[in-house]
């Protein structure tokens, strides 16, 4: 049997779908599209064709409702995935998930406990309109009773896609869609080294570190690549977990590098950003060598797609950061 | 000036028992019932409204922060409550009490979300009865997902019948919520077996009925492509009789249903309100004329379906459960505060943990130096 | 199986033209236009549809990022867009631009959100047409609170008509969200002076209507209180007929009414989408001879309404049209980067005045350096 | 006239709703029980007797619907002040509000300004059942295109309410609910001092800062008095507004006193105070004695009612991290 593939993140989500589909009847795909047209960026391709309108079920058009019905439909004993089709569409149904998804549990003291994951693209960088690149992440993690993820690349959106299935938890899946298309070698036989709620060192590093995750690692592995280049060494850490998010892992870091950049396309005010500059300043306060240093989105409504390049943090913006943080 | 509004014909109201406890018929709705069985739904009448009025002492004597009173609604509570069989699911909101009462879940133990002790108080899955949820129609949709999931089994299992169906209980006012609607889209595409079943007590807190709609409540299902009825919530017999007969048409296949009971909330919102601000003393005393359990006992008495023993002895009963329920309150103990952190997640979250030991220290310096209170 | 769904008679749809161009009646909707008023439509319609194929090259040459087509539903958009006067107030979804049109936004206008150097495009207020909404459904219950605005300045100046009406477009997928029933609720209970304007086009994207509702989306109307009617979407004097006269009853102080236009989504959902995924080409060919424009072309033609130079001065016209937005359309400027910070709000705001001039100085940075790229 | 008048936080409240009715006729409140009742608080009592029902509103029972015809009545040209019953009975509205709300000026470049006052009691401590007691402001400070403001006693409420009204931009005005009954003397007379996005200093101070707003600066004024029994001179910082901050009235007074205590009620993880360390860490990175500490609730939903006190800072662990800061 072959298990390693080349694939696309979304192929490589779509294939951990199967898999959860095949490993548990219990498990169901929700949501708007998911069904016949396989998901407005084919990450439930040909799902409903092999598992059938019961296991894949294409909903009407109403996200309060897909997260409520997902909610009932934990209670009695499945285990849903519900796509939300779009980062900006996810807010009709913020009632049902900050009021209900994240609190059942702890209001039932562990009886009800709702195993339910919602992808949701989300990021820009793909020419949108409006309401298509946002980055809401901030509002979730700030949510105690979800759990918040976020792959970087194809073998992690595999396998943290089989996680967040298995996790009992509801977890927030945050898929960065302009890396969709972003291919590697994924191979099912070996299994995951890292545990979900943890980060990883992507590229380890001496001289500053820098902390990201999602679609901002690949722009932050390249940055690290073109600091090389002059003679700086980078450590860049991808977060992957956002709630709980490995703070050990950070701080050990900047232990060792004395600074710290911070990158998330989400805008920076009360970003994941600050959270963590807070919680460094404090645990490692005697280490820090310069501020903690953040780059992110401005507090501006995502602008039109043609300057939206100017919104997301690119090599220039990290590296102009990376040079302050350096410099201090 | 013209208007818009379609015209349906006249509003019917399905009633059995009228409120001078004359019972009647409807060519619908058939309820054939043994004396025991009259006599059983009177019992759940009067130890709702026991409750009720113990929750509500209870609040005045400081021993329970607010309570939501059910007075003058006991009988489309009970009436639906025992419509239902024990794989039947009930979501309720706040104020069910009855119908929690029918499905056997101790009443003692909705005292502690109004206690402040718990957020919750029950297992949802040991009765088939979801816990109180407070925010106005959210659980319609978890009504709705559960029947869902009740449809799918059957589908998997090559079965035209389910096993069960599902209660979705919700106000006048809840009416108006997006969630309650598109509850009501969904259960219709997917043709669920869900009853919603809305108390219409004609009041949103201070705001009545027609702030909420402007055409009897039971005929937004027709937009919807599903059977709306109104019933007399104040008819035990009518309501038990609709209810039975819509969740039985759900069980087999047919769908969502919509009744709406039509009913008065005889005291305030909660303790905390003050309806003098906003209501007239007279529309109280005309419903005090239909009062659900009066209509119950004249028609116990008329047709000498029970006996004064009978009532006597209920009336033992409910003191009996009065006053277990007094003592219980009162001895409900305060959660450790550590229970803050217990069951935010189900599996274990460094966050959760790393502010639990936190608190759990902070907490334990107090213990070291005696004479400090946290 | 027991069914649960109510029966309400057989589905009426309101038709004056057939698809073969035959003018048709019906009692409760008359219209009588001048010749000129005939061809004035079928202009709006020709332009309607040039500007949308021009608009989809546009996006094929990669100067638009996406487009949302209304090919098929030109007769649903510039019927009922031709209802309103100018004082009315229409609330778009993303896809009126037959609407808009009729408005006289300039279609050049609508080009800047698909470009990518807008979010909006147009002054709402000039030509009372709003912003697109891409949000489902959020713009009906904008459209409701202006129509209670227009309403309460009618009852504080004593006047029991209205200035105007408003209305609210939105599809049959959008007829599934909370806000879109919520919207439905207000505006009964307000009475408010709105038209819901469906533009059933059968899908939501891959979702057939089947998904959104069992029964037709007009009857929705009914449980709420008020009038729905369906209407030959692809009949522009049908369309025409039925919405002026829902209009000037809403002007008249009667209240909401929901029209269902009954129609095609003839292309794909935008330009991203690919229907061959989920739906059947020989639905098209059948909705093809449906065509909006050329029952209006056959029914010009057969009645001698028009001669051969209106068609192809109207050819014409369309061509200049295309050119002027294709010219347009390439010429449209990127807006400043520093515009990112411009209009967050209406007042000065320190941290979006911080972070505006921290980024102005690092775009100088590389201006001073020159070769270095932002 | 009597200008000075001893008032309740809620009827300062009142009083500052009926000047707005009084000076500009499109002027509305709308919301649930706002009429009749006058609200569960009575914020808005007499004002439908004295004002009618068309300029006071009792709405039906859906919060989305309350801001999506709000926002449809400011685009007629209306100023909705809208009443969010309770703070956990503001999220089936976060789609309005962060979708078309906050995002309306700046779609429009400026042509659709949505002068809408969004009145939320909020904060805990009252005894409450579940949601009634949450402090959800984070998700707002963290919307480009909203303000967010919070007034601590009657004199902000009055003032800080009626400038809310004249403000152009959607304002979301958090009321400490718990302080509704606070009492102090409101001048109508006195214009007020302090501009409405401006911070001020509650009690000047050398050793170190306290940063709070709304219900806090009581207990936070109070934990400062019980300092100084103890020979600590703390200076407590009134935010009133979280959107913008007064992130320069902070970094003055750090840099005076060199070290930062934040207290919110909201969860710690993300919370309001996450972006203040975060700023002051940066800007004052060189007159930090102490890394900033940050007291508030723990990532859980809020507790049953009986078990609040040990979720809300209060004095004990306000001055346990005062103590943790001085000591650092
Ligand atoms: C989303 C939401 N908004 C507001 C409230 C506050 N509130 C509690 S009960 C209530 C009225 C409910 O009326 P109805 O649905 O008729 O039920 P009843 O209380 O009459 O049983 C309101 C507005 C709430 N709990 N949830
Ligand atoms: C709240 C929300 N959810 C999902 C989407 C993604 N989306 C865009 S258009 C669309 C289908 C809309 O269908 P319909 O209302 O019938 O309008 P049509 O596109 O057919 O004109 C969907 C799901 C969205 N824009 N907004
Ligand atoms: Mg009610
Ligand atoms: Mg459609």
């Amino acid at each position: 049997m072959k298990t390693a593939e080349t694939l696309t993140m979304a192929k490589a989500l779509n294939l951990a779908l199967r898999r959860c589909l095949e490993a548990d009847d219990k498990t169901l795909i929700m949501g708007e599209d998911v069904g016949k047209l396989g998901g407005v960026f084919r990450v439930t391709d040909a799902l409903q064709k092999d598992f059938g309108e019961h296991r894949v079920i294409d909903t009407p058009l109403a996200e309060s409702a897909i997260l409520g019905t997902a909610i009932g439909l934990a209670m009695r004993g499945f285990r849903p995935i519900v796509e939300i089709q779009f980062d900006g569409f996810v807010y009709p149904a913020y009632d049902q998930i900050v009021s209900q998804l994240a609190k059942m549990h702890a209001r039932s003291r562990g009886q009800v406990p709702l195993p339910i994951v919602v992808r949701i693209p989300y990021g820009g960088g793909i020419g949108a309109v409006e309401h298509h690149s946002e980055s809401p992440e901030a509002y979730f993690a700030h949510t105690a009773g979800l759990r918040v993820v976020t792959p970087s690349h194809p073998v992690d959106a595999y396998w943290m896609l089989r996680q967040a299935v298995a996790c009992n938890d509801p977890v927030i899946f945050f898929e960065p869609k302009r890396r969709y298309w972003d291919k590697a070698e994924v191979d099912e036989s070996l299994e995951p080294t890292t545990p979900l709620f943890a980060g990883r060192v992507a590229r380890p590093g001496t001289d500053l570190t820098i902390a990201c995750y999602g679609p901002m690692v690949r722009t932050c592995l390249e940055a690290a690549a073109a600091a090389e280049a002059e003679g700086r060494n980078l450590e860049v850490l991808d977060l992957r977990s956002l709630s709980p998010l490995d703070v050990d892992l950070v701080c050990a870091s900047v232990e060792r590098t004395g600074r710290l950049v911070v990158v998330h396309e989400a805008p920076v005010w009360l970003g994941v950003g600050a959270e963590i500059a807070a919680r460094v300043q404090e645990r490692c306060f005697y280490s820090l060598q310069a501020p903690v240093l953040r780059v992110g989105g401005f507090h501006a409504p995502y602008p039109p797609s043609r300057i939206e390049e100017h919104y997301l943090p690119d090599l220039d913006r990290i590296l102009d950061a990376v040079d302050r943080a350096t410099e201090h | 000036m013209p208007d818009t509004r379609p015209s349906e014909g006249p509003v019917e109201l399905v009633q059995l028992l009228t409120p001078e406890g004359e019972r009647v018929h409807h060519p619908d709705y058939e309820l054939d019932l043994s004396d025991a069985e009259y006599r059983a739904l009177f019992r759940d009448l009067a130890l709702t409204r026991r409750v009720d009025l113990e929750a509500t002492a209870l609040q005045r004597q400081g021993e329970l922060g607010l309570w939501a009173g059910c007075l003058g609604q006991e009988a489309a509570q009970v009436g639906s409550g025992r419509a239902m069989t024990p794989d039947d699911f009930a979501f309720p909101t706040y104020r069910e009490h009855g119908v929690a009462l029918t499905r056997g879940v101790d009443p003692l133990s909705l005292l502690g979300l109004f206690r402040g002790v718990s957020n919750g108080g029950w297992d949802p899955f040991e009765r088939n009865f979801a816990l109180y949820t407070i925010v106005i129609g959210n659980q319609c949709l978890h009504a709705v997902g559960y029947a869902m999931g009740v449809q799918m089994e059957a589908a998997r299992a090559g079965e035209a019948e389910h096993s069960s169906a599902v209660v979705a209980y919700f106000g006048d006012g809840a009416s108006s919520q997006g969630d309650v609607n598109e509850s009501f889209i969904w259960a219709s595409v997917f043709n669920a077996p869900v009853v919603f079943f809305c108390q219409n007590n004609q009041w949103a807190i201070s705001e009545p009925l027609e702030k909420q709609t402007r055409i009897p409540l039971y005929r937004r299902a027709h937009g919807f492509g599903f059977h709306g009825v109104r019933v007399d919530g104040n008819d035990v017999l009518a309501v038990l009789a609709v209810t039975k007969r819509h969740l039985q048409q759900a069980r087999e296949g047919a769908g969502p249903t919509l009744i709406e009971a039509f009913t008065y909330r005889m005291g305030a919102h909660t303790t905390s309100d003050d309806p003098t601000r906003y209501r007239l003393a007279a529309d109280l005393e005309a419903w005090k004329l239909k009062d659900p359990i009066e209509r119950m006992r004249s028609f116990l008495w008329k047709n000498q379906l029970a006996d004064q023993d009978f009532f006597d002895s209920l009336d033992e009963e409910s003191e009996a459960l009065a006053v277990r329920l007094r003592e219980g309150c009162r001895a409900l103990p305060d959660p450790d505060p550590l229970e803050i952190f217990d069951h935010v997640y189900a599996e274990p979250h460094a966050l959760v943990a790393e502010e639990r030991a936190a608190y759990a220290s902070y907490l334990a310096s107090f213990e070291a130096e005696p004479g400090v209170p946290a």
